[in-house]
């Protein structure tokens, strides 16, 4: 493989963690992963040498504060390509981002009647603010469905996109593991005039990204997928669309002027920043996206290839006959997130017993209800890879699960 | 630290694997509700039929993991025959039975009140259950299903 | 002063900080509070040991995640007195918080023509989300002015409150330092029919609060201004209202069920905390809550009454006929946060020179544009006092300042 | 480490203390612009006087930071007398001035295209200035009165 993970593993503290006196084998990094030393350090030092709240402060520790949250907002602006750093807003996760867009652009461009497109792969952040909408005003939404092999089924996207003021896609399933072909989809998207929002919570942390590449309008992202800290994602968006949307939330930073009778707005990204920001995690979520620049995307993603390819296999011949995989058998067109039905034993066993080896799964319906129902299975079983897996992972993976079986053999 | 024994007692699979009184029953006579684990996805389906202040007949359907279903399980087989009072006699020492680990960790309680609701109460092979308390994140697997009959009770108490 | 000052400052690893060569004097505590090590490590601990998503993991760290999560928004319901710990959503901040009432609670009552009172005194944070509202949908604000000596000019109070829905008030002036009485105003606007919520954002680090005894319908606080970190924050409101308001952000874990053509909601407080949390921070918070229950809220208060006398009358003492002082003498009535003019040296040069000897403190509006214009100033500075200040940091704001009077003397 | 004699050179306090070319003009024939910075509330109010392609008079008035009246009122005497053509050449070099010191941070330019708008063009007392690119947070200070000058030109070269 072409991370070095022995080495990777290294930068991970928790990863010298022992549960029931095993080493942790952590396989739920698709619902969130753990974080570098290099992360931790970035924002332990912002505290013990320079914490200030930013952009007010003319002394030296709020100048300090303030230039590494914007450095870090250039930084994450880099990671995925965008053009201009103002067009990066810091939000606290991709539900906010989604949801920011759905209050400020949403509620000004969409209207009863209007359809917005969703895949039926969607997780609830993308699905929900959207089914809020249609609550509240009536708009329409149609869904792209799957084929039997788990991706999106294109045969129809004309019809679907006909009339759409906006597809709200994600770029990977965090069930399936399936990874859609955004460029095409959004070029399609705006041909019949709709604008394109990408769920980019699991693209982000996996692929090499590039907004622009996509043609994307709206990107959302969120740091604890990508060995950042918790409490800070970003929205991209392009800055015409950012100039144009009203603003969210209100209060300090995001104005220019407040008068008793009024009040004007601030420039964009702060516009969208209200309030004082999660300054640390923001530097931690810049110190994360240079950990995974220092890695190199490219070769995160063949890692991940290969550790799936071989994981696929190795389930197949262990239990292939216990297991049915939902997502692409295909290691080209999906991530790393593995989930399935073990015949005979419920997800939530399976991830008990598993506990016991110290292997760390999801089990349930990953917050994807309406996947749920297509697949037409109540709850699966996920496991899922980053950067600090390796083959002895998987390794363990498949034992535990052998064992699991014996356990609940009648 | 709780080891899988003490979750997965030899009489919890063996109600998981061989439920008692699985099926449906004509509604009515009987009455039929309906619990739902919104978290993972767990169902129980509930069939009680009351006859003066006497449950005499039960029968149970959903799915869920080994936990809820085993539970379910137990709970049928508990409540068959009892009359109503005994019926919530038993949720109440059932529930106390699993949250005396919670409110102690909370430090709300020093579990004496939940004692007393087990008190005089036998429990029999739903004892086996008392080791998911070890197991936090699993205590609403095995509440489930009395949840979803005391929503039965309360539902042919008041009658529709 | 009842706090052992000495002792304090060592569990705050930045107060070793050199600026300029000297040590780092921090007088900005009302825009953000440093963090004491016992914050910082839990957050650490959590990334260390224990991390993973909360609410969806059968296995154990994602188990002690959840644990830990849900003991701190026990801590925090515990250190403001809610009667359940339901009652505590986190947010971000303070202003997350006030807009998130007004997104629903006051989207779903509040028409035009509609009375929100607020005083001269508010901070952007409880300005600007109702300015939004009247631009809006034509609620209309009403204004409780100030008296002469910096406090709540409350004789046409009865006026104001008449046919109003919601109080909105600060318990504490970020600007002016003056406390606000809350019960007796809380029970005067219910009796008029209007709902409470209270800015805590100043007055919970700094004071015992009792949301009870505040007779209050929100509340909202912020952890980066009482030792915790940054992005967190709670809003506390009656469980009833909390039940009665609908979401805010949609998506996961805000969710009981969703299909394709609608959704449920989840209980409170989890219906308000839509996606992956703010986990370490919650943590964090926790933490410092902790720190200042140890402490004691009443030594808190008594020493921070101390340091503000001293304060206030080595500044009248020695730069009497320079300094104009915005905000009560009676330190019974204020806190710790002090706004002046000096004569002839504009706010952001005090702190520019004041930063040669590591002095911190704020030049500006302070996010109070509209109080600035009632006070007829354009910027102040302020200094403001924490736990871990004492006699000499005051003694240091008192001769920089003699020393910048010096530099600009003609 | 930058010190205060860096950023507050003597002849900036001056400036500062007696301001040049204080006071307001009759509008028309003067057109008056307004600046203002939101994060400090500093204010410029500029009156310039064109005649032709020449600047011919100019006033100043507005309040705020030392670094923000000083650089006001030294901006007031330098493009007195100045062609429109000169005194647009002033503002690039002095932005220039400002800005090689933030554009080197960012690692976006090694500073030598600002250094070319800097040559051949006199900034007399203005190079004092210099020393606010130490003090990022001045920056906005400094620039405020060429951010409002530029806008006075550009008014004025559009006939309203
Ligand atoms: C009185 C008051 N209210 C609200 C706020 C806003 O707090 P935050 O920026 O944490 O949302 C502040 C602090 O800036 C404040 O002082
Ligand atoms: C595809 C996808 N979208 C959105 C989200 C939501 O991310 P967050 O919880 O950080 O807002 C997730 C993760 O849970 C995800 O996997």
């Amino acid at each position: 493989m072409s991370l070095d993970v022995a080495k990777i593993k290294l930068d991970f503290p928790i990863l010298e963690r022992k549960v029931h006196d095993k080493r942790l084998v952590y396989l739920d990094s698709a619902s969130s992963s753990e974080k570098p030393t290099a992360v931790l350090d970035a924002m332990d030092h912002l505290y013990r040498t320079s914490y200030a709240n930013v952009h007010r402060g003319v002394y030296t520790i709020a100048d300090e504060s303030t230039q590494a949250y914007e450095a870090a907002r250039a930084k994450v602006a880099r990671f995925i390509k965008a053009r201009q750093t103002e067009e990066i807003v810091f939000v606290r996760n991709a539900t906010e981002a989604i949801n920011l867009v759905a209050y400020t652009w949403g509620r000004t461009n969409l209207h009863e009647g209007d359809v917005v497109v969703l895949s039926e792969m969607e997780h609830h952040a993308n699905i929900v603010p959207w089914l809020m909408l249609a609550e509240e005003r009536g708009i329409v939404l149609r869904w792209i469905p799957l084929t039997a092999d788990f991706r999106l089924d294109l045969t129809s996207i004309g019809e679907l996109l006909r009339g759409a003021k906006l597809l709200a896609i994600t770029a990977m399933s965090n069930v399936l593991g399936t990874i859609n072909d955004i460029g095409p989809l959004a070029r399609a998207a705006h041909a019949a005039g709709a604008l394109v929002l990408v769920d980019a919570s699991q693209a982000a942390p996996h692929l090499s990204i590039d907004v622009q590449d996509w043609d994307a309008d709206f990107v959302a992202i969120t740091a604890h997928k990508m060995l950042g800290p918790s409490g800070i994602g970003a929205l991209w968006a392009r800055r015409e669309l950012l100039e144009a949307m009203p603003p969210f939330l209100g209060g300090g930073e995001m104005i220019r002027d407040v008068r008793k009778d009024g009040f004007t707005t601030n420039d964009v990204p702060w516009k969208f920043e209200a309030g004082t920001p999660a300054i640390a995690e923001a530097i931690g979520f810049g110190a994360a996206v240079e950990y995974l620049e220092a890695l190199g995307m490219d070769d995160v993603r063949s890692h991940e290839v290969e550790l799936t390819r071989y994981t696929l296999d190795a389930l197949d011949d262990r239990l292939g006959e216990k297991i049915t995989i939902y997502g692409p058998r295909d290691v080209a067109v999906r991530g790393g997130a593995i989930s399935f039905l073990f015949e005979g034993i419920h997800a939530h066993d399976i991830s008990q017993v598993l506990d016991e080896d110290a292997v760390c799964v999801r089990a349930g319906h990953h917050c994807a209800k309406p996947l749920m129902r297509v697949l037409g299975v109540p709850a699966t079983t996920r496991a899922s890879f980053y950067v600090y897996n390796d083959q002895a992972d998987a390794d363990a993976l498949v034992e535990a699960l052998a064992k699991a079986e014996k356990f609940f053999a009648p | 630290m709780p080891g899988l024994e003490d979750l997965y007692r030899e009489i919890i699979l063996d109600h998981y694997r061989s439920p008692r009184n699985r099926g449906e029953l004509p509604t009515p006579p009987a009455h039929k509700s309906e619990g739902f684990n919104p978290l993972c996805g767990d169902e129980v389906v509930l069939y009680l039929v009351v006859e003066g202040d006497k449950v005499v007949d039960v029968k149970i359907g959903g799915q869920g993991c080994s936990i809820s279903q085993a539970s379910t399980s137990m709970m049928s087989a508990a409540v068959k025959g009892k009359t109503l009072a005994e019926a919530r006699q038993l949720i109440s020492a059932f529930k106390a039975l699993m949250s005396i680990h919670e409110s102690k960790l909370e430090g709300e309680s020093d579990g004496a009140d939940l004692q007393a609701e087990l008190d005089g109460v036998a429990l029999g092979d739903l004892e086996a259950l008392q080791g998911v308390v070890k197991f936090p994140v699993r205590i609403k697997c095995a509440t489930l299903a009395w949840n979803t009959l005391q929503q039965g009770l309360d539902e042919v108490s008041v009658p529709s």
